[in-house]
């Protein structure tokens, strides 16, 4: 078989994978669920940027101006690409997933969520997609309930169908789950889900910042009404967000953050908001980031995200069965690899996760130890915490050689 | 260059413009804003068996906007109301002899495009709601 | 008199300055007011940060998130000495002056005001200090007033004390306002007006977006509850704003963006928000952004900002007063400079200023024309659009010169 | 490096806490978590005549804040209560050896002195609440 990305090539494209750390070790970059590194191209769109045509867009007439927002709609034009939208009025730009799910649970879920009703989110959810939904259920009166995720990291489509099924107090208003969990790996059947939400008339918002990074989106074919992701964990820059919104929703849907840049006019006593999508875009953007983001987008493109998905497969099959050498070791969410986006969580008996990843700095491995965000699905795992490595396409064999040597390193320090 | 630009037809359109005012009861009146500048354009239509009788524009704006606004009545005037339908942005462009203008200015020179096309469509879904749907991008003029 | 600014030596800094349009003519910025250039450092610290230590910051223990985080802290600190706050927990980042003020309107205002309750504006607002307000007034059913501003652009301190005195129904609860007219250039007595404000107990907010970047500020002088402003209108990328609040209040404020990162506990019935000031950034920060704005910060700590401001005075000195050499021109605004900060907004009779920005741009000119987002005042001054030149620390007399030669070919061109 | 962190002191106490558990009937029970990884510590105090007779704390957490809160209950006890006050961060680190620590790892090591002080602080408060604001920040450890 011939090898899917050509990785020492993309490596060059990275200048931090050429960083040496204080002891002269080089940086093995494992938390790429995180936030990614940048290549480039990215870090070059955003110094051409601020050194050749800088400047506020949308209302001047002068040239520079005029660059920049045909660079800016630009972007939002191959965000659209990239997921498939119908149309370019469907993409919000925001800072990042969180504020994206922020924004549809002020506005949308404002708007929709009465005394009673109840939003349906998963046990894995990031705090993401947990707390906007609470604080907004709190204001509202609704409530929230939460599907079951099995042992092996799965979620029940009948339990879904049997509870989206419910008239009358306890009737689903919404459903809100990442397509794919930062701690367990799983990849979950978003279309399908969604299928047997429409058939009951109940909107789902998908969070995608795991997944959109990471595998083709096709907004189309899933169907979600609502798509939320992040430009860092993709190669982008930070404090760039997106969201998606069919059209027919989004029409109806109220401003969240208003201003500047979102009007058409403004009178003492009133206002008329701007066309879509500026009107969910209040005060300056972030130009910039959008602009680096967009650059980004070309490269993955580039690259093919189905080769992303197909180099991350190969890895995380590689590390699922590497890690599983390591005595003691306990590993989350499901144990085939293709079911699994490309990071792996685990914990060694007797090592707590963040103590393991202070050794593991000592080899220059960057992981993640923590609740990463997670602590409903902690509680249910009835741990405090996890370590985490998660790959992406710079990522080779080599380094989690490097990775499962440092464990078996923090296993002798503990003397386990 | 802004000499290629202003040249003495589109001042003449902007200092003396056609059909600028109101029509007393019209089968259509529309307006819009462009957001970028605050800018302003109502249309008025009198209609006759699908003949468009008579227009005339109102407000405040830029000579583009204005002589745009003003060719652009003279071009309709006494046509089948669905011609509008047919008018692209570049028919617009190329009637007032601007086809090299930056995005921003591009919006100025359309906006009674855009207006206007508001108006037709708001006419026809007034006598047949049902033709909202089918209507609905017919709008678009950027 | 010595030379207040080493002008030429401050350019060098700033590519842009170098960069040559289409037709071989040099930018002439004059739009500083919308957004500044940046200078080499910042671009450098952006580039730097996505080249050597890029990664998500506060959560973990590897070497690049301490040095991130460090930097990211650091950042706040660095602001808070320059507004000169009391505690770093005062400081929150957003993305513009757009956003902080938001956050204002939905945590202190969905709190406080109540219905029948008055929020006091001035007709000088930015539509970013008026809508927010707007759309609070709408679902809490409370009032707006606005404070009406002279022919000559100042406010009516008296007018503004009876009406903070009014009790019952007519009641102020918040006074919000700019420090500085983004169209008039009026600068506002800020520390007067809030302590009359203070002697009634009314808290108020200072949008800082046209003053901080140009004059020294410090809250503890000005007594301001909440200070918004915007990295981009001071040297710093997009993406990144402030806002300051007083810790008596944060620490009553509840959250506004909700999800990673400002949470202390998540359970599935309810959450245990994280300390001042991490409780209002939710989701990952624009990490890159606020580190390049810690730059800026830098730079013009180096200049000092006295000497901003005095360069500024001397600038505008100048365009003031070769503008009105111009035939049939309105200037709007305070006649004496030293009232005024760098900017100065104008109309020829016969010519719309976005036509006149059009014949502008052939001269490498950069200027706004519209309505600078501040359409109540335009319907005070009973106009649509105006032109705005906007000057900073690269600003020279021959660019003014250059602005005046442009103005003078439009009329030509007009015919006027 | 981290062969110097964990040494066999540091895991001897994470291996074998001292003071861990709860007390019957406390004066003081108090507890905070680390947002950075969800790491809990409990104190409970038996205070006699401003004396601290007995301490215990609880929870999960890694090595570097089970040691350290372990160590810190060894290093309190039997002493009167406004020792605590005085404590400094650096006092904690030196006594359990660790002054190089990164900013997130001294946050681990830090939790228990926090937790701590917030316990003395809310032991005063409860009994003058008066002292509030004067106490407000004697909590504070970094
Ligand atoms: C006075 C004033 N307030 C608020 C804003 C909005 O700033 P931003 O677009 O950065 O949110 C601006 C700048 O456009 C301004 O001049
Ligand atoms: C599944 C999931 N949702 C949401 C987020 C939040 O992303 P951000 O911090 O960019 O808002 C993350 C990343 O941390 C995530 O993994």
């Amino acid at each position: 078989m011939q090898a899917l990305l050509d990785v020492r090539k993309i490596r060059q494209d990275f200048p931090i994978l050429n960083r040496r750390l204080n002891d002269g070790k080089r940086l093995v970059y494992l938390d790429n669920a995180a936030t990614t590194q940048k290549p480039n191209e990215v870090i070059d769109a955003i110094c051409r940027y601020y050194s050749e045509y800088n400047s506020n867009i949308h209302r001047a007439v002068y040239q520079i101006a005029e660059e920049a927002t045909e660079e800016y709609e630009g972007a939002r034009e191959n965000v659209r690409k990239f997921i498939n939208a119908k149309y370019q009025e469907e993409i919000i730009f925001t800072r990042n997933t969180t504020e994206s799910i922020n924004l549809v649970a002020y506005s949308w879920g404002n708007a929709n969520i009465k005394k009673g009703n109840t939003i349906l989110l998963t046990e894995y959810e990031h705090h993401s997609n947990i707390v906007p939904w609470q604080i907004l259920c709190k204001s509202r009166g609704g409530k929230i309930k939460y599907l079951e995720v099995d042992e092996d990291g799965y979620l029940d489509l009948e339990a879904l169908e049997e509870l989206l099924s419910r008239k009358g107090d306890g009737k689903i208003k919404l459903v809100s789950l990442s397509e794919m969990s930062n701690v367990l790996g799983t990849i979950f059947p978003a279309r399908e889900i969604i299928r047997i939400a429409h058939e009951k008339n109940i909107p789902v918002v998908l969070d995608g910042a795991q997944s959109v990074p990471h595998m083709k989106t096709d907004v189309q074919q899933t169907g979600c009404d609502f798509l939320a992701f992040s430009a860092h964990k993709m190669l982008g820059p930070t404090g760039v967000g997106v969201l998606y919104v069919k059209k027919a929703i989004l029409e109806q849907m109220k401003p969240f953050i208003s201003g500047g840049d979102m009007i058409k006019e403004v009178h003492k006593e009133n206002t008329i908001f701007n066309d879509l999508p500026y009107r969910f875009e209040g005060g300056t953007p972030n130009i910039a980031d959008v602009i680096g983001f967009s650059s980004a987008i070309k490269y993955l493109n580039r690259i093919g995200m189905d080769n992303v998905r197909d180099h991350e497969l190969e890895m995380t099959a590689y590390l699922l069965s590497r890690i599983q050498e390591i005595k003691n070791i306990k590993v989350y969410g499901p144990k085939i690899a293709k079911d699994r986006g490309g990071l792996v969580s685990f914990n060694i008996e007797g090592i707590h996760p963040h103590d393991c990843a202070t050794i593991l700095n000592d080899f220059g491995i960057a992981i993640r130890s923590g609740h990463h965000c997670a602590q409903v699905l902690m509680e249910k795992l009835d741990i405090v915490a996890s370590s985490r490595a998660s790959l992406y396409i710079y990522n080779t064999k080599e380094e989690i050689d490097i990775l499962i040597d440092a464990l078996n390193h923090a296993r002798r320090i503990f003397n386990i | 260059m802004s000499e290629d630009i202003y040249r003495e037809m589109i001042l003449d359109h902007y200092r003396n413009p056609r059909n600028k005012g109101k029509i007393e009861d019209p089968d259509i009146r529309i307006n819009d804003s462009n957001p970028l500048c605050g800018d302003e354009i109502s249309i008025d239509l009198k209609v006759e068996g699908d003949i468009i009788k008579d227009i005339k524009f109102d407000g405040r704006g830029c000579a583009i906007s204005q002589a745009s606004a003003s060719m652009l009545t003279e071009m309709v005037s006494n046509k089948p109301l669905t011609t509008i339908k047919d008018i692209t942005k570049d028919d617009v462009l190329e009637n007032i002899g601007l086809t090299n203008l930056g995005p921003a200015r591009i919006k100025c020179a359309l906006l009674s495009l855009k207006v206007l096309k508001l108006g037709m469509v708001k006419y026809y879904v007034d006598r047949d709601p049902s033709s909202a749907a089918q209507m609905k991008d017919e709008s678009k003029v950027f």
